[in-house]
């Protein structure tokens, strides 16, 4: 099974009207609350970010095609609009780069991002990149194992598949068909090392046909392919077939995080070139042409996002940083004996 | 009842937990028709079936990290890693992540897996199959380790193990696997994780260890006592936490201590237990803490004369005794 | 580049006469060493063995391909054949099971065929599975940076591709362009594991599609067809040309090792078809019928190898046991601090 | 002469050694052009080109062991690990088999490698960029493992690395980087493996400790001294072999011992100090060994009041020592 440009064919696998313009708020909200984490950075009040602009079609499209109420998300740093467009707030991902009390998915012990959501099945447990891959696999495999309907869905970047833990993982869940999407967000860099120097392939969906699963690789700035792909997928998945591995193709517009300086490693025209790759303005430009969207209701949409995020800013900004109450607690079940 | 063997005794407890619990499955190179390299899982996969008993590809990264997805998400799965020399791919999973899952999440979510070490030498396995990896685990907050000595502990251990809502590491010494013989009850028993247990009441000397090395110890203990050394042996049982209570007791009482271990000593288990009585008896001690261990030299070597050279025998500890009791 | 099945047209590639006597030659000695060593296990003299019995054709054709003068071996445990092809002797072999004195690999610190070998560059640090695999890459690409004419060759088995270490590996060498060849020993399983258990796909050679370079699977019982693969490899990696997989379809004729008894997984039938598969015989069968061999000849050949094994039996079993002189040399070159 | 910051002193080193010998070669994630995440190779790239500078995919098992590799066949390959918290899954390249390349072919093959690692926190990076990771490492016979504390010893000792004919882990700091300035002689120099140096001279109390922590308890010592507690600061600038010869004339003239680590204690570099003076200090002790360090709990929190109550400050360094010295 070679990898395959996926041309949507099957009309379940159209996204509606209304749902696209849906979609495209959360990439805007998303885009504001990273512009405003960015700038917190600066001001020296989040001690760090990566951020999801590039990437917020593919994330949100991919989300779209699965059922947060029964499957599984294991997420990567990446993927704030994912995480949004599986309900996380914008409050909620603030408190999260401040490290402020109630943070929700680790209790300002980790990272942001990281550790585990509280009402949708989404987590990542630690920044060591493609872990998460077998710990996906064995989630699929236990719901296999109960004959739950579940399907297990696990992002990581084009840096990620490079390690051994990708290759494990995917090879067994051949093997075992297990209803799971390997969902690879391209923007050919890990970090400064661009993709001819991580692999000497094209496409990293071709990896796929080593693992006995179909590989797709598209446009990942373009929602409506996405979607389509990622539903023929998860269809699969649901329907005992098997994994399969997609590769969305996307760009990393901002360097890789707070404390990166990508000057140092691209090049001014490849700069140039991603900021046409944005999916934000893609996404708009095909709204406004196709006519599901009007200059206005544009605008009311960013200044709608705006507000919000200066809303959050406003309530997290004044909040406490979490604090030392429960440091020794969760870390095993039993209480640990103290010094 | 007749008395059964270490591996057996850890054969019964993995089945009776399986037919009680139906959320645990298995995992491992070599579970499945093969029964396991150590026969662990003999005829699991005709009772429980290809569902639960899971031979996996090689790939210990994967066992473990499988494991630890079931685990998440509600199973409760019992990783078997082939030999402990065989573990370091694993470490990622294991150390890196399992250990932080509920401090992670802040409880969130949880971890409940088992994963089954084979460990230890004396079994003409040279420098790859003879090794002891308990430090790493040992240091490892968010982890617990258990490290058996007889079927009766390894029962209630590994049952323990199984049923706890966190990663354990159950390190089982590969020569006591047949060598080691006991009584276990067939009745359903756990044995609390975090405690040691005196195997030998004594008072002129305290001597800790576990694993195979603590029936060499045993041994040493009674040769001793012959020679007028009444010997107190602490057997460690769990790795992390380790029970300084039980430890801090006994020195107290005796003043004297000897620890003995198959494993290399700079940074170890031996390190820890030494700082303990360090810290916590010094008021009562009679005389230097000692240790006694292998070589620092990277594993246990093949050539028999080589492997006896690395071990701590009962004559090594005896020389070890009788120095500390004169002082 | 999907997988090819190989058909020799390269005249170079074509062993002559004369070699294939020769490699049939060793081929038998390896054979009638590994029975007596299996034997000794038996009589409780050696610890444990790993058989190569299956895989002789495949290791003496591989190694008959490349230059032990320069080239760089890293082996595995079931190569007793590609060992003795390289030159090493019976009396050393038996050293290594017997752990005695002298003996050359690793002075019986390591399982048998573990260590360094003193003559040629051909080692094996440890047992673990794949580790080999980068390091080969490593040997490869210092290879490569300082302009040595040199191939490394890596063999492996079916088992070894599913861990993490051998994906890395291919792929840094497929991007590296390196001087390699990767040997996979295909034998169905690891241990008790069969490949279907192992991987969804038909063909480990089908992996290096994914990273970007040839990969060839050969009826390993055949040493033409091995050699002559493994031939327009090696020359490919000497141009520059970059690395090749190549996969050895072999059977493991006795079970994994002294310690393993695999009736308990692998079936009469099974058990049966491997036997139509001895390279020894076949390659005999082969010789025979090519007029490349009498019958005469070929009773010459068993019985001088029965003949070297008994004298190197005879001298080893005598020599005492590697001792302990030395057991805390060589740990770094500083002389460690002791207890 | 200037006073540079530790990261220069690990730059220049590197930058001197490789125009020194060209069988030296760097690899790591972000190496090249982007000069390493936290610039220890910035303009190198550019300097001795791509052949020399590698940037590999990202795979911590790859990087490790084609570095041994390379080191097997002639190189002295540097390897950068990016981040301590990511090494685990290149252990099984380094504890399993690097450490026993020497050993294991009886001297035919050596591994002149050098793997640098930053470790450690304070610096807002949560559970996985915080990490201590000397244990295991310091553990394992074979290895050696160097953790400076100062510009001048970063640069002694990364030499030594390089050119010694074994694997080095050299532990770096993260926070020291940009933190820690001191002089560094421009000439040649290296600093031997193996010995601890005693970074402040004192009569009433040796405090044992490495790394960033040493020089927060330099900051206690001076606090200590004005109100009469005379302390002698050992920097174990060594993590294997630890220099026991050192620490013992220093407990043995002081009489009283602490020892401090960021790292958590159960199973530790303070457990094994600990444990060298409770077996070699017994007589000339004055008082407790006491041992000081975070609390047992998986890594450093991301919170800055989570991370400042992980961190061993001085203030908490001054209630051990005033405890101790009145006992
Ligand atoms: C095992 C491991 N090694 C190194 C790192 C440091 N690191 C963080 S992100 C990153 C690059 C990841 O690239 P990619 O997978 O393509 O994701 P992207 O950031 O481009 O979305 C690296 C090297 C890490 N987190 N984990
Ligand atoms: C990392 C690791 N895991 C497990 C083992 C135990 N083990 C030794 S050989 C083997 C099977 C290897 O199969 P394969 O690679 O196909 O080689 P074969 O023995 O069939 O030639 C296993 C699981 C090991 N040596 N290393
Ligand atoms: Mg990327
Ligand atoms: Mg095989």
């Amino acid at each position: 099974m070679p990898a395959s440009k996926h041309s949507p064919s099957d009309d379940s696998a159209q996204l509606a009207d209304q749902r696209l313009v849906a979609l495209y708020r959360t990439m805007v909200l998303s885009r504001y609350l990273d512009d405003r984490v960015w700038m917190l950075n600066r001001q020296g009040k989040a001690a760090i970010a990566a951020s999801a602009q590039g990437h917020e079609a593919a994330q949100v499209a991919c989300v779209e095609a699965t059922d947060p109420s029964k499957d599984h998300y294991l997420i990567y740093y990446r993927q704030a609009t994912a995480m949004m467009a599986l309900g996380a707030t914008p409050e909620e991902m603030l408190r999260g780069f401040l490290a402020k009390e109630g943070e929700p998915m680790s209790g300002a012990r980790q990272f942001p991002y990281h550790g585990a959501h509280p009402r949708v099945d989404m987590f990542n447990f630690s920044n060591v990149i493609a872990t998460q891959m077998p710990q996906a696999a064995g989630v699929a495999l236990s719901d296999k194992l109960r004959g739950l309907d579940a399907v297990t869905i696990v992002s990581f970047g084009d840096g990620a598949a490079s390690q051994g833990d990708a290759h494990e993982s995917m090879n067994f869940a051949g093997i075992q068909k297990l209803p799971i999407i390997f969902f690879c967000e391209n923007n050919r860099y890990a970090i400064s090392v661009p993709i001819d120097k991580q692999m000497a392939i094209d496409r990293v969906a071709s990896r796929a046909a080593g693992y006995g699963f179909p590989g797709v690789s598209v446009d990942g700035t373009n929602i409506q392919e996405v979607y389509a792909v990622t539903k023929v997928a998860i269809d699969r998945a649901r329907n005992g077939d098997g994994p399969t591995l997609i590769e969305a193709n996307v760009e990393r517009l901002l360097p890789h995080t707070t404390d990166d300086d990508h000057t140092r490693y691209r090049s001014a025209e490849d700069i140039e070139y991603i900021s046409q790759r944005d999916p934000v303005k893609i996404t708009s430009a095909f709204l406004l042409s196709k006519g599901l969207l009007t200059e206005a209701e544009d605008e009311a949409i960013h200044s709608d996002a705006k507000k919000q995020v200066n809303v959050a800013t406003a309530t997290v900004e004044n909040e406490p940083f979490a604090g030392v109450e429960a440091i020794l607690e969760n870390v095993t079940e039993r209480t640990e004996p103290t010094r | 009842m007749p008395e059964i063997t270490l591996i057996q005794a850890i054969r019964e407890t993995m089945r009776e937990e399986m037919r009680r619990d139906e959320s645990i499955i298995l995992l491992g190179e070599d579970v499945g028709n093969r029964g396991g390299v150590f026969l662990a899982t003999d005829g699991f996969v005709e009772e429980f079936g290809e569902d639960r008993v899971i031979d996996t590809p090689l790939a210990e990264s994967l066992i473990c990290g499988v494991a630890l997805g079931a685990a998440v998400n509600g199973m409760r799965p019992i990783a078997e890693v082939q030999f402990a020399d065989f573990v370091w791919p694993a470490i990622n999973q294991l150390v890196g992540e399992a250990s932080k899952v509920r401090y992670g999440t802040n409880g969130t979510k949880t971890a409940p897996m088992t994963i089954r070490i084979p460990y230890g030498g004396e079994v003409r396995g040279g420098l790859y199959h003879s090794q002891s990896i308990e430090v790493l685990f040992s240091h490892t907050p968010g982890l617990t380790v258990v490290a058996p000595s007889t079927p009766f502990d390894a029962k209630g251990l590994l049952a323990s193990a199984i049923r706890a809502n966190d990663p354990v590491i159950v390190l089982e010494h590969k020569r006591t696997y047949r060598l080691v013989k006991g009584y276990v009850p067939s009745d359903d028993y756990t044995l609390p994780l975090g405690r040691a247990e005196i195997k030998r009441p004594g008072k002129d000397m305290t001597v800790v260890s576990y694993g195979l090395i603590l029936h060499y110890v045993l041994q040493a203990a009674e040769i001793a006592a012959a020679e007028g050394i009444d010997i107190e042996v602490v057997d460690l049982r769990t790795l992390r936490p380790i029970d300084a209570a039980t430890i801090v007791e006994s020195v107290s009482k005796t003043g004297k201590a000897l620890i003995v271990q198959e494993d290399t000593p700079a940074v170890s288990i031996s390190s820890e237990v030494a700082a303990i009585i360090a810290e916590q008896c010094f008021f009562d001690l009679d005389g230097p803490v000692m240790r006694l261990g292998p070589p620092e030299i990277p594993a246990m070597p093949f050539s028999p004369l080589q492997e006896a050279a690395f071990m701590p025998s009962p004559e090594k500890m005896l020389i070890a005794i009788r120095k500390l009791a004169t002082l």
